[in-house]
């Protein structure tokens, strides 16, 4: 089922006015490169990491490819399960000889995305979650931190024993800094919340995710988050009369009495705007970074039997996000060391978050390396 | 004690078989027909792309087109036949690796393992030895390639060899260990510091990376893998060591007789075997991917197995396969933008090899009348 | 006439591939009668009872069981009619025991608890028991002898309660003493209204056991008669046709010479640790033929491995051409000048799916004639293998033609072109002639004695105590593992040879 | 619950589907036919119960389904290996292969979608104060419960019956066992067929019991591991219940380690079973070396009757 049903997003998305997450970035000057005159009716191309009914990932970059094909009345070409290795480049070649716009989104292409840019300079690419651009490559990505702090406030409110559990895909810095915002989320709500961390070092293998939410059950976690696509964390949940939310999308059909909420994405209004510069002449390569403020962000329908005062205590924060008003990692951060991260007062910058890899007081849990 | 039948009861049902008898036939394994025809292969292919059409008909698109795109896609641009070549180049490698197994009658499904192993073998180079001119790194990665598979290739023969553990699971659980490992080091002590923790190594610097043919990714792995074409065709027909293995193939008690010593040739061969497929995972981390990374391989080891014995274990039938098979991969991916899934491709794939595997086999028997 | 015979089979024929196995053979059998199949190896024997007995179908011919036709199309069939049989290689599954083999068939009771078997035990011992076949029921067969093995397959197909029972070659695993044996349990077998059929190739056998004897050659049936009407030299000219006189084998040209090999106090173990020679001792001399009888299973395979390097031994010395042997190394024995040709040639001696030229290299490739620096010399081995075809006279279609299309005694021959074409000092020769008809053998004779004549020694190992008895100039015989008796050519007879086969002149003569 | 309680009911939730697997493969194998496709029969056992459970709603017609399609997908490899006496080592691979694309293809429109019930669950509430077996079997469901009573049927039928008697045979020497009236080719067929059927049933409960939601490759080589339990198994359906428990709790106990807050890579930790194995194969591997080795004698090898041998 569709799960737009926050339609927050405001129709026109507001100017990017997000910091470039530039960092290592390769090219440093976003100048609109000069395409000059549109292209009236650009051939679309979208490269998956899985397939479209993964209930997740892929299948809110679908959906918002659909709301884009509505949107602007055209078709568009699609590529599933391209693996993040030597195929990506291929299958990007490929397609860059007869489309316009190719839309790279999962992380691990970013390389092979370059490589293809430079080889295809007319054509314009999007990468989804990177930092290196070029002058034909475009990044785009959310500042779905901010939603994980809202799960978090949830799963603060409905712990009974103050122990989360999070299952975490791999150990990298989007991995690190949702963790960080859940765990502050929730210890704004209750101070003395512990989160524990498992690595379940998979995107999409089912009974691993199933094997790592019992061990955190196991361990008296009673709420819990699993930032994978699948649906397993929350099932086994479910059956043991826990809470759990996923990632990506909704996903309260797949146990309505125990989903808690979680981070979701919004893809359709970035398609829409980008698709369309590129019709008028007006696509740049630029570093986006969405936020609720466009509703590229968002947090899904909070479950049933989240307490009602989280309810209104989650609506009220996101009105601050959607207003620019709070930064989840606003001073006095510390770190699971208890050395001082963040000084009270200050905040991290987008690149600063973009780069993380420590866990604020309260996680257990440790960062290979 | 003796539930004998009674004297009566010895007609098996004489008039039904009477009747029958005109009707009967039955097949029988013909002794002279040993090989089947080349032809045969060719008609299992088509047979297959048949069987296939009707799920591609069933998902509204014309079969026709598909397979002309899929063809199309493969073989018939500069960029389509150099993707099909960078695909074939490790499957063909592989290939060479299990063929070589075969050849003893050593089952070696482990070559996705030892393909890892070469790729981890020649990663080491680069974060060990990092400046280095390219005339030494390519070599000393080629060599660290071959010890680190035909090290894994060593692990599957000596349990055989001294504890009788039968390859096939010993080179499987191996796979496993090859490709833990393989995550372990790009998760953890060899990842990108720079990477935001991506899964992968640095990418490698020009120095560490094969030539390339013009602006394609062709690289100069095609050469090894010819090269070794060659080698094994060569050395299979005119050398004593061929002849050797010749005999261990045909008849294991008589190459014994020989004076053979059978232990020494498996563990040589799974060596060597563990050895070619490590020069693929070399050639493909320093040609293609240019870094060590998660997923480095989607199954080539195993692919490699059918290439193997479609091409019933000769060196230029291996060419073919691996082209072949390398074809059905990149066409499968560009029959997606038609709007079809890319289960479609390893459909395919496993159908054409039903039809060849029950075309091989039934043009080994003959019609016989019941006699 | 139909009436009298309980079994006939009318003009059957069986064709495997391009050889004609059967060629129109009629067959029958009386109710209540031992009838002896004669003819030599080859010579069809096994496939017809395989026929009657469901493992092959007939290409074409007719069967009756008591006058009625009968199809038997598989196995089952032949049990349904009664007919059972025990196979020249015996059918047992190694790893079931001995009861649970003879009950394997039976469809009643699917539960076999441990008390179903403490029952069915006790019901095949007593059967075991009145046919004077004991072996234990209980141990699994890869814990049996092979005359043990024999017993399970007997009262197998007695348990079955098979009327026609069809034994295939059942001495040739047996000592003359376990024969007679097999002998009693066979009029036993006929007292209770069982029809036996026996196949054979020795004379004796037959005139021993047999009521009426039918004769095969060359896939044909030559002639059935009664026992009272017939003798031996009658037999043994239906069964080799009477064009072809007996091959006369001349004596020793020359006298023997030095030592060449002296086996010592030797200890093999074969598989699954059991102790295959005994403290086993063995001289040959140079220009001689030493002939080793026993009954199969007596070590003599792994005394043939032994010498060609095979196997290792635990203890003892083996001395060659003056030299100590201190590990067993097949290369070692080629390169030393041993010969060897296989009890099985195509199971290790040859390779079948390999041309002619890629078999005669087998032990040569490494000489420098035939190879250098690691590369074979493919033209000159081709025309050295041209020249070795030609000289042995080996009839093939070409020097590449798979030697699987040879028939088996063009294959014999090649084996021999290949071991003689090596000189060698000693040739151990296993079963040389199994299978051949009586020109090839002969031939293979002629080999063996000029290798004598050359001075070169030959150890032949044969379950065939004729040839043993005509080619050897010293005969000795080998009982569990050890060689307990010896006797020149002049001094042997069967019935001594037997007493040793048995095991049974070693007590006496220890006993004196 | 402490650790080890932890681990051991782990064990049997996720050593379950492993365990129908190598059960249908001991069937399989035990009669002299490799079965190296059984990663493409689970994932269409997955892809099966979930379609039919979605679009039928009943639990019966689901296992149903997943019986047909299991027993199909055996014919055809039985067909291949026994009638055309194709290398079965390939033919398990082409059944891999085409299982896995088949499956993804099939599942297309369901992916993602929850199926509209559970597994029933047989509670045994005396249990329920019990410890560890308490913990461990009062709330299984009810294909737990099959696959444990048919590791009890299939160690009854192997030793004790006359039908296993014959399956023995067959595995061992297919010539002696036809020569005894068994139909080689027949039996060879149906037990191709029924051990199909197991494994497919092995995709099903991954699907219906523990991870109720189809993904493509969902599997994730647990039918690899399940070729492998069979020969770590020794063809013997108790042995099977033990060593798919063992990867069972393997499965988990790398994440229990990392939340205990260990230093060892979680890596190392899951290459244990398969290095253990192994080692467990080589110190059988000499323990044996006097005896015959366990294996079916004739695992591999066509049988044709008329084959001289
Ligand atoms: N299964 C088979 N396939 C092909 N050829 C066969 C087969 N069985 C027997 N033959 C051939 O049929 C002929 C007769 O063989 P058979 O085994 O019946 O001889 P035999 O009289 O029993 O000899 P022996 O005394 O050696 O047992 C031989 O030439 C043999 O090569
Ligand atoms: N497996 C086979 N494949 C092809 N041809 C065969 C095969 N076996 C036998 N033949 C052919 O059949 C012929 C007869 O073979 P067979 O072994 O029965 O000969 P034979 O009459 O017993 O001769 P010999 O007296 O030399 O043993 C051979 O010359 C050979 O050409
Ligand atoms: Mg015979
Ligand atoms: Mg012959």
């Amino acid at each position: 089922g569709s799960n737009n049903n926050n339609e927050s997003a405001s129709e026109s998305p507001s100017p990017s006015e997000s910091a470039p997450a530039s960092s290592a970035a390769a090219s440093e000057s976003p100048s609109a490169s000069a395409s000059g005159n549109g292209i009236a009716n650009p051939r679309v191309a979208f490269v998956y990491i899985g397939p479209p009914g993964d209930g997740g990932w892929t299948y809110q970059h679908d959906q918002g490819r659909l709301y884009m094909e509505k949107e602007l009345g055209i078709k568009s070409d699609t590529v599933e399960n391209v693996p993040e290795g030597a195929d990506a480049e291929r299958i990007m070649s490929d397609l860059a000889q007869n489309h316009d716009i190719i839309f790279a989104t999962s992380f691990g292409y970013m390389d092979w995305t370059l490589n293809v840019a430079k080889k295809f300079p007319n054509v314009k690419f999007e990468h989804a979650g990177g930092y290196k651009t070029n002058d034909n490559m475009a990044t785009y990505f959310g500042k779905n931190w901010e939603a994980s702090y809202l799960s978090g406030i949830a799963a603060g409110k409905t712990t009974k024993n103050n122990t989360l559990g999070y299952i975490a895909a791999f150990p990298i810095p989007e991995l690190v800094y949702n963790i960080n915002a859940f765990t502050l989320g929730a210890q704004s709500v209750n101070p003395d919340i512990k989160v524990n961390v498992v690595w379940s070092n998979t995107w999409f293998d089912p009974t691993a995710e199933r094997n790592a939410a019992i061990s955190l059950l196991d361990k008296g976690a009673d709420v819990l988050l699993a930032y994978q696509d699948s649906p397993a964390a929350l099932q086994a949940a479910a059956e043991k009369g826990k809470m759990a939310g996923g990632n990506d999308s909704d996903m309260t059909r797949y146990a309505p009495e125990a989903y808690l909420t979680n981070p979701v994405w919004n893809w359709g209004p970035y398609y829409v705007k980008k698709v369309k510069a590129l019709m008028d002449g007006t696509w740049t390569n630029d570093q986006y970074l969405g936020s609720f403020q466009d509703g590229m962000v968002d947090i899904a329908p909070v479950g049933v039997n989240v307490p009602a005062d989280a309810k209104t205590l989650i609506e009220e924060t996101r009105t601050k996000f959607v207003n620019g008003e709070l930064n989840v990692f606003t001073g006095p951060i510390v770190d699971q060391s208890g050395t001082e991260k963040v000084a009270a007062g200050q905040s991290l910058t987008d690149a600063e978050i973009l780069e993380m890899n420590w866990f604020v007081k309260g996680v257990e849990g440790t960062i290979p390396n | 004690m003796s539930e004998q039948p009674a004297a009566g009861t010895v007609s098996l049902d004489k008039t039904a078989s009477e009747t029958r008898r005109r009707l009967s036939f039955r097949f029988e394994i013909d002794p002279a027909r040993k090989e089947s025809p080349w032809w045969m292969t060719i008609v299992s292919i088509v047979l297959a792309l048949l069987a296939c059409a009707i799920f591609i008909a069933a998902n509204g698109k014309n079969p026709w087109l598909v397979y002309e795109k899929m063809f199309r896609g493969a073989f018939m641009s500069e960029f389509g036949i150099t993707e099909t070549l960078v695909k074939a180049i490790p499957l063909l490698l592989c290939g060479l690796g299990v063929a070589i197994a075969y050849r003893i009658s050593v089952w070696n499904i482990g070559a996705e393992g030892q393909f890892v192993a070469g790729a981890i073998g020649a990663t080491a180079v680069t974060v060990y030895l990092p400046e280095m001119p390219m005339s030494l790194t390519i070599p000393i990665m080629i060599v660290f390639a071959v010890v680190a598979g035909g090290i894994w290739g060593a692990l599957t023969a000596l349990p055989k060899v001294y504890f009788q553990v039968n390859e096939l699971i010993t080179s499987l659980m191996l796979n496993y260990v090859a490709l833990l490992l393989l995550d372990y080091l790009v998760f953890d002590p060899w990842k990108d510091p720079k990477g935001f923790n991506f899964p992968g190594t640095p990418m490698f610097t020009d120095a560490q990376m094969l030539p390339v043919l013009g602006d394609t990714r062709l690289h100069l792995g095609l050469v090894f893998a010819l090269v070794i074409v060659l080698i094994y065709w060569f050395t299979v027909k005119y050398t004593r060591w061929g002849y050797e293995l010749r005999l261990i193939g045909a008849n294991q008690d008589a190459a014994r007789n020989a004076g053979i010593n059978i232990k020494k040739h498996i563990l040589i061969v799974m060596v060597i075997s563990g050895a070619v497929a490590g020069i693929a995972g070399m050639s493909e981390v320093t040609g293609v991917t240019h870094r060590l990374m998660y997923g480095i391989s989607p199954g080539y080891g195993y692919t490699a197995i059918i290439v193997a014995w479609i091409a019933k274990l000769n060196p230029f039938g291996l060419v073919i396969s691996s082209v072949l098979f390398g074809g059905l991969i990149v066409g499968g991916y560009s029959v997606q933008t038609m709007g079809l899934p890319s289960s479609i491709s390893s459909m395919i794939q496993g159908a054409i090899l039903f039809f060849l595997i029950a075309g091989n086999m039934i043009s080994k028997f003959r019609l016989r009348r019941n006699g | 006439m139909r009436e009298t015979f309980s079994l006939e089979m009318k003009q059957i024929v069986k064709q495997f591939g391009s050889v004609i196995a059967n060629d129109h053979v009629d067959f029958n059998c009386k109710p209540g009668e031992v009838h002896a199949l004669l003819g030599e190896n080859g010579a069809g024997k096994s496939t017809i009872m395989c026929m009657l007995s469901g493992v092959y179908r007939p290409t074409s011919g007719e069967i009756y069981i008591h006058g009625e036709k009968v199809k038997i199309r598989s196995p089952k069939d032949a049990t349904k009619l009664g007919v059972g049989m025990v196979f020249q290689n015996f059918r047992l599954v190694q790893t079931l025991t001995a009861a649970e083999n003879i009950v394997l068939g039976e469809k009643s009771s699917f539960w076999r608890g441990p008390r179903w078997m403490k029952n069915k035990t006790e019901e095949i011992d007593s059967i075991a028991k009145r046919f004077g076949l004991a072996f234990p029921v209980d141990r699994p067969i890869w814990q049996l002898s092979v005359g043990e093995q024999q017993r399970v397959e007997i009262v197998k197909t007695l348990y079955r309660g098979a009327e026609f029972i069809i034994l295939d070659e059942p001495t040739s695993v047996l000592t003359p003493g376990e024969a007679d044996q097999l002998f009693l349990t066979l009029e036993q077998m006929k007292s209770e209204g069982k029809t036996v059929i026996l196949t054979t190739h020795k004379m004796k056998e037959v005139m021993a056991a047999a009521d009426r004897i039918s004769v095969m050659r060359k896939g044909r049936m030559i002639h059935t008669i009664d026992k009272s009407d017939t003798n031996e030299k009658d037999l043994a000219r239906l069964m080799v046709g009477s064009d072809i006189a007996p091959v006369e084998i001349q004596g020793r040209t020359r006298p023997r010479g030095e030592l060449l090999l002296n086996v010592e106090n030797l200890d093999v173990y074969a598989e699954h640790g059991r102790k295959a020679l005994n403290n086993l001792n063995l001289k040959v001399y140079k220009g001689e033929i030493v002939g080793v009888a026993g009954v199969a299973g007596n070590g003599q395979s792994e005394l043939a491995e032994v010498l060609n390097g095979l196997c290792t031994w635990k203890k003892g010395k083996i001395t060659f051409n003056g030299v100590e042997i201190k590990t067993a190394s097949v290369r070692g024995a080629i390169e030393a000048g041993i010969s060897h040709v296989p009890e099985n040639r195509m199971k290790s001696g040859l390779a079948g799916s390999l041309g002619v030229v890629d078999n005669l290299l087998f032990k040569s490739y490494r000489s420098e004639h035939r190879s250098k620096y690691g590369f074979l010399k493919i033209k000159s081995n081709r025309e050295w293998s041209q020249k070795l075809v030609e000289q042995f006279d080996v009839k093939t279609p070409g020097i590449d033609a798979p030697v699987r299309q040879l028939s088996g005694g063009n294959q014999q021959k090649l084996l021999f072109a290949r071991e003689i074409d090596r000189k060698p000092e000693l040739m151990v020769a296993v079963h040389p002639t199994q299978g051949l008809d009586v020109g090839a053998t002969a031939g293979v004779h002629q080999l063996l004695n000029g290798l004598r004549d050359e001075g070169k020694s030959v150890l032949l190992i044969s379950e065939d105590l004729e040839e043993v008895m005509q080619l050897s100039d010293r005969i000795l015989i080998i009982y569990n593992g050890s060689i307990v008796g010896e006797m020149r050519q002049e001094e042997a007879n069967r019935e001594r040879i037997g007493l040793y086969m048995a095991g049974i002149r070693e007590k006496e003569e220890e006993a004196v | 619950m402490d650790l080890i309680t932890q681990l051991l009911v782990a064990a049997i939730s996720s050593g379950t589907p492993l365990l129908f697997a190598t059960l249908g493969g001991i069937l399989i194998e035990r009669s002299g036919v490799m079965q190296l496709g059984a990663e493409g029969l689970m994932l269409m056992g997955a892809v099966i119960a979930c379609t039919t459970y979605i679009h039928t709603g009943s639990l019966g017609w689901t296992l149903l389904a997943v019986l047909v399609v299991g027993g199909a997908l055996g014919l055809l490899h039985s067909f291949l290996t026994v009638t055309l006496r194709a290398n079965q080592v390939v033919s398990g691979l082409a059944m891999t292969l085409f299982g896995s694309g088949l499956s993804a293809y099939l599942g297309k429109s369901i992916t993602g979608t929850p199926i509209p019930g559970s597994v029933p669950k047989i509670d045994l509430n005396f249990l329920d104060g019990i410890p560890i077996i308490g913990d461990m079997f009062a709330h299984l469901d009810i294909l737990t419960w099959f696959s444990l009573i048919l590791v009890i049927l299939a160690h009854l039928f192997i030793h004790r019956t006359s039908w296993g008697l014959h399956l023995r045979a067959i595995g061992d020497n297919p010539a002696t066992a036809d020569v005894m009236g068994i139909p080689v080719q027949i039996f060879r067929y149906g037990y191709i067929i029924i051990g199909s059927m197991l494994i497919g049933l092995a995709g099903a409960d991954l699907l219906l019991v523990y991870s109720p939601t189809w993904i493509e490759g969902m599997t994730a080589g647990r039918g690899w591991i399940a070729v492998a339990l069979i020969i770590f198994a020794r063809w013997n359906p108790l042995r099977a219940l033990f060593c798919a428990y063992f990867f069972g709790a393997m499965d988990t106990i790398g994440f229990k380690i990392q939340l205990i807050g260990s230093a060892i890579p979680s890596y190392f930790l899951k290459m244990i079973p398969y290095i253990i194995t192994i080692l467990v194969l080589m110190y059988l591997g000499w323990r044996n070396r006097n005896k015959p080795s366990g294996s079916p004698e004739a695992l591999g090898a066509p049988y044709i009757r008329e084959q001289r041998f």
